[in-house]
């Protein structure tokens, strides 16, 4: 007994390697789902968004990139699903040119939930009147101050090459006074910007989307209420998938959820071998003596 | 005649209700006491407007800011901003023009305007006054470390305690000499003008005459072409220094890549194809410090690493023999010297410590006894 | 000279890399990005031939010399040349005087960064996810006191960033959360004092020529 | 199953294959994708610096006969050669002590603001910190613990008398940051490798959607 437990606190490394791999790949391919309890920031910002105005409108600004797709996204997608579920109107724009693909397969993919379900012309989701993709500006802080003032200046076309202030959707969106809330997701200080820049001139509502690491920057603004709602990390996103599907009833393919799963297992299988390792440390250690 | 008075009466009291209506309804009243100054501390071209909300701030929708000069006559546009804001910076102001404010109260279709501001213009600035904090640390810091780098010059005996990740520093060259092989050397992947790749190349040279002496092998990749340079230099004057001239090869210190994760898969390659059988990772480091470290324990060397990236440390720590954490590594290119010229420094910055201390503690002292703005200092 | 000038260079260049920070005047400023953004990237790119030289010199020697492992030095010389070839002639988006794409499959250097440089380096990193377990298994014994807390602390913040734990221990992420924002910074800005400090320190020496190191021989 | 037709895909996988392989043991196929790494991002770098950094700051003006004040900040960034020449290598020091000179100076007022200045005024407590009283709570044992790791770092002392329990207090808010800092990470990685996993069984062999 004594002997299996110091080969245990001698296990190669990779038996530990082997074994985080398949606990990694195993939940992707037959995903698992652990119900996410949203913690108090991303409550905060389903909250805001669920409580929108008629009159006002979600602004998505997608500002990551893809080296860090696998947090961020599932954030753009849960977002819509909500606005579109409660037919929220919503504006998306891109700070980094990386970000167009990202957004434009966000949109897409959403839409298509929706318009896949839709029985009437009135169900679809239709770009234009439903949503509009601005697309991409530069530098960051044209767009970033010119919508406060007005934003079919700032992208006269819009993604797909429409003349911005033709569209219905933009007779109601003029500029920042008509933005409940603007949720920068970003894996850099991109919601800083918005929140030093768009916020002090225009007293617009920040959320923020953020990769774990830089999670803990955002904290301060939290609490200062600079930030109204933020979603951290995958975490952050699978929380939020959770609150759409519980609240609001509209399934689909949740990725940050599925991908808690690996996580959590993996988490799980790392705290595992540094008790295990333990163990066999204090039963060498005892033997020793 | 009375009815007729009657009948005025009755006139005036309709139009002073009327009036009072117009208020109620349309009671938009405009931002008052509009001041503009001269942006501080700036290029030039910027000129800040102050206001005092309108009473009517709630309802609004915001403030048109309008702006005329000598040249312009004309009122022009230059800003909008959201309600409940009392000041805006016109970023768009030529130096030496005379410009004069208007802000207006927007509500729906109503506008009330304020009274035109006074006069004034934009100019740039040739001192930072918010800065000024800056410049009396950079000053008290300064004259703290030339004060003791003159005292060590002069001979003055100064004490260092003992770093303990150093002592194995002679241990770790001992071992890989007896073994037979090679010592690995990563300064770091930054620039030559980051403080923590001078102290590599500080300990580097340590190091290096150590290893001459011990007739070992020393392996140097470079990430940085700077730096590369400036090691080889730094390694061929340490053989020269040791006696040993002729034991140095040009080809143990090169350059490898720019690329992060390239120069990490390199390194990894070399560990594990040349096994050194002791690693220094000296300098500042990112997400690779844990890739080159643990690959280094697998390959059984012993490893000393020493970084001020207090992101990375942790892993350091977690992977390595010995670690040299954040300041210490400075202090370490001092102390395996011995150079009195450095350790005089290394005095200075202990008494910048207790200077700092001494005002956190002060400040906090008066912040919580007094209602002083002891914040605004800094 | 060939000591006195390197070092008159350094503080002077010294006092024009510090003085822009109390200047907001333009003069300064529009000195300092062009200082930056001109002077340095020039003088820092032609740097980048030492460096390149350096590994083909390794490479060609290794060759020469058949010393372990030498048949992949012409793996790395080859993508080398072939690269440089492709990005110089070819243009970065391809756009050069090489044609970059036959019969709509293309290989500029643009299309060989994401598709090979990309992965690689992605992977690099990822691998930092194994490398992260087995440091956790290695070294994460309860040693002596301090090692446990850095055992008990990265316990904590792995259990509370698990959804799961919110529903075992339910002011768990609280706690790893408190950890992060209290001692955490702390510990960080404590370290970054001595840092600051320290990097003055090296720098005023550097200006002032106390540091020479640098210099290699100072004969 | 829908396998990958793009041969581009196919590389990537192959390479990231490569890669991982390492973990098992360092081995040939690592070692090709290791030198085919070294050599791209080099030649990468060439292109970068000729198209983006050359061309533009330098040779494109120059050209057309602005800017001629680069021509002699060229022939000092080419001094860089001058190692090769033993004679008059000691020229070499002139561009490294440009860029050291004004990265050592412009280092100095940024280190003491965002460093100094601007951390000692996040960590005084005033009256105002106590309005709520966890956060002066917090704000204190902050103030405690940044003067504790302080006092860890001090070199001129033995760490006896009043620094023995003050660097020993120092040490523990070190440890603790540390160890956060670590688990903390965890989760950042494991995304990494979620996204990587995710590329070939998606991407390349199709298994998943």
């Amino acid at each position: 007994m004594k002997n299996s437990w110091e080969k245990l606190a001698k296990l190669d490394r990779r038996v530990i390697y082997f074994l985080l791999l398949l606990v990694v790949v195993v939940p992707i391919i037959f995903p698992f789902r652990l119900k996410p309890k949203a913690m108090p920031p991303v409550e905060k910002l389903f909250n805001h968004i669920d409580t929108i105005p008629d009159d006002k409108c979600l602004v998505i600004s997608v500002d990551y990139t893809p080296d860090t797709e696998p947090e961020l996204h599932p954030m753009a997608i849960a977002l819509l699903r909500h606005a579109f579920a409660q037919r929220k109107k919503v504006g998306v724009l891109c700070i980094s040119l990386l970000g167009l693909g990202l957004a434009q397969d966000a949109l897409a993919t959403v839409s298509e939930e929706f318009n896949s379900r839709a029985q009437t012309n009135a169900d679809s989701i239709i770009s234009g009147r439903d949503f509009v993709f601005w697309g991409w500006q530069t530098p960051p802080l044209v767009p970033i101050l010119g919508m406060g003032e007005n934003i079919a200046k700032v992208f006269p076309l819009d993604y797909y090459g429409n003349r911005t202030d033709t569209l219905p959707i933009m007779q109601k969106i003029k500029n920042y006074n008509d933005v409940a809330i603007l949720v920068s997701i970003a894996g850099s200080a991109v919601p800083f910007w918005y929140i030093t820049y768009a916020q002090t001139s225009f007293g617009v509502k920040i959320g923020a989307g953020s990769t774990a690491v830089q999670a803990a920057d955002f904290y301060p603004y939290l609490n200062s209420g600079q930030v109204t709602g933020m979603m951290s990390g995958m975490k952050g996103g699978a929380e939020y998938e959770q609150l759409v599907e519980e609240r609001l009833g509209v399934y689909g393919r949740r990725r940050a959820t599925d991908a808690m799963s690996s996580q959590t297992a993996a988490h799980i299988w790392i705290m595992i071998t540094i008790i295990i390792g333990n163990i066999g440390y204090f039963v060498m250690r005892r033997r020793k003596k | 005649m009375q009815i007729t008075k009657q009948k005025i009466n009755i006139k005036y009291l309709v139009v002073f209700m009327l009036l009072l209506n117009c208020c109620l309804v349309y009671g938009l009243e405009p931002p008052t006491k509009v001041v503009a100054k001269d942006a501080p501390n700036d290029a030039g071209g910027n000129i800040d407007i102050f206001w005092q909300l309108s009473v009517s701030d709630p309802t609004l929708e915001g403030y048109h800011i309008l702006r005329r000069s000598e040249p312009e006559p004309e009122p022009v546009a230059v800003g909008f901003i959201g309600r409940g804001r009392n000041s805006f910076t016109d970023e768009g102001t030529t130096d030496g023009v005379k410009y004069s404010y208007q802000v207006i109260a927007v509500q729906e279709s109503e506008e009330a305007a304020s009274e035109w501001s006074n006069l004034v213009s934009s100019k740039p600035q040739w001192f930072h006054t918010g800065r000024i904090n800056v410049i009396v640390f950079t000053f008290i810091f300064t004259f703290l470390i030339v004060f003791y780098i003159n005292r060590a010059k002069r001979g003055a005996n100064l004490f260092v305690r003992k770093i303990a990740g150093l002592l194995a520093v002679d241990e770790a060259i001992g071992r890989a000499t007896e073994m037979g092989k090679p010592i690995l050397y990563v300064p770091g992947l930054t620039g030559i003008s980051d403080v923590a790749t001078i102290a590599a190349m500080n300990i580097l040279g340590e190091v290096a005459k150590k290893v001459a002496t011990c007739d070992s092998q020393l392996i140097v990749p470079n990430t940085d072409p700077i730096v590369f340079t400036v090691a080889q230099e730094v390694v061929k004057e340490a053989y020269t220094q040791a006696g040993r001239p002729d034991a140095y090869k040009s080809d143990s210190v090169y350059f490898v890549t720019d690329s992060q994760f390239a120069y990490a898969a390199a390194v990894d390659g070399i560990m594990t194809r040349e096994r050194p059988a002791t690693n220094f990772f000296m300098g500042y480091f990112y997400a690779e410090a844990l890739i080159l470290a643990e690959t280094g324990a697998s390959t059984g060397a012993v490893q000393i690493a020493g970084t001020d990236s207090v992101m990375q440390l942790p892993f350091f720590i977690v992977a390595c023999d010995y670690t040299l954490m954040g300041e210490e590594l400075y202090a370490a290119s001092a102390y395996l010297s011995r150079e009195p010229l450095l350790l005089g420094g290394l005095i200075g910055q202990d008494w910048g410590k207790v200077v700092i201390v001494a005002v956190l503690i002060l400040t906090s002292v008066i912040g919580l006894l007094t209602n002083l703005q002891v914040l605004k200092l800094f | 000279m060939k000591i006195r000038l390197p070092l008159i260079l350094v503080l002077v260049t010294g006092i024009v890399g510090a003085l822009p920070f109390i200047i907001p005047h333009g003069i300064a400023q529009s000195f300092d990005n062009e200082f930056r953004n001109s002077i340095l990237r020039i003088i820092a790119a032609f740097s980048l031939v030492l460096g390149v030289g350096s590994i083909v010199r390794h490479h060609t020697y290794k060759i020469k010399w058949k010393r372990e492992n030498w048949q992949y030095s012409w793996i790395l010389l080859i993508s080398l040349v072939i690269t440089s070839i492709i990005g110089l002639f070819g243009g970065i988006e391809g756009t050069g005087a090489l044609p970059t794409s036959v019969r709509g499959f293309s290989f500029d250097i643009q299309t060989i960064f994401v598709y090979m440089a990309i992965p690689l380096g992605a992977t690099m990193f990822a691998m930092l996810s194994f490398f992260m377990a087995s440091a956790a298994y290695r070294a994460f014994r309860a040693r002596n006191f301090e090692a446990t807390l850095l055992l008990i602390a990265a316990f904590i913040m792995m259990l509370g960033s698990v959804p799961l734990s919110s529903y075992i221990f339910p002011r768990l992420p609280g706690f790893a959360e408190w950890i992060l924002t209290v001692p955490n910074t702390a510990a960080k800005r404590g370290m970054g004092f001595g840092i600051a400090l320290g990097s003055l320190a090296t720098s005023l020496k550097i200006i002032l020529g106390i540091e020479r190191g640098w210099l290699g021989g100072t004969k | 199953m829908n396998v990958a037709t793009n041969p581009w895909i196919w590389v990537s996988a192959i390479l990231t294959l490569g890669i991982f392989s390492f973990l098992y043991k360092e081995n040939p196929f690592y070692r090709v994708c290791e030198h085919l790494f070294v050599g791209i991002s080099n030649g990468y770098s060439i292109t970068f610096v000729w198209h983006r950094v050359l061309m533009p700051a330098l040779i494109d003006p120059v050209a057309q006969g602005q800017r001629l004040w680069l021509i002699p900040i060229a022939i000092v960034g080419a001094l860089y050669f001058t190692r090769f020449i033993p004679k008059v290598s000691w020229l070499v020091r002139i561009p490294i002590a440009i860029v050291m000179g004004y990265g050592a100076g412009a280092s100095i007022p940024r280190a003491i603001d965002a460093s100094i200045v601007q951390q000692v005024r996040a960590t005084i407590i005033t009256r105002s910190t106590f309005e709520s009283v966890y956060n002066g709570i917090w704000a204190v044992v902050i103030l405690v613990g940044v003067i504790a790791t302080i006092s860890y770092f001090f070199f001129s002392r033995e760490r006896k008398g009043i620094f023995k329990p003050l660097s020993y207090t120092g040490i523990i808010f070190i440890m603790l940051g540390f160890g956060a800092s670590f688990g903390y990470t965890v989760m950042a990685r494991i995304s990494l490798l979620i996204g990587r996993l995710t590329f070939l069984l998606r991407d390349w062999l199709g298994l998943i959607r």
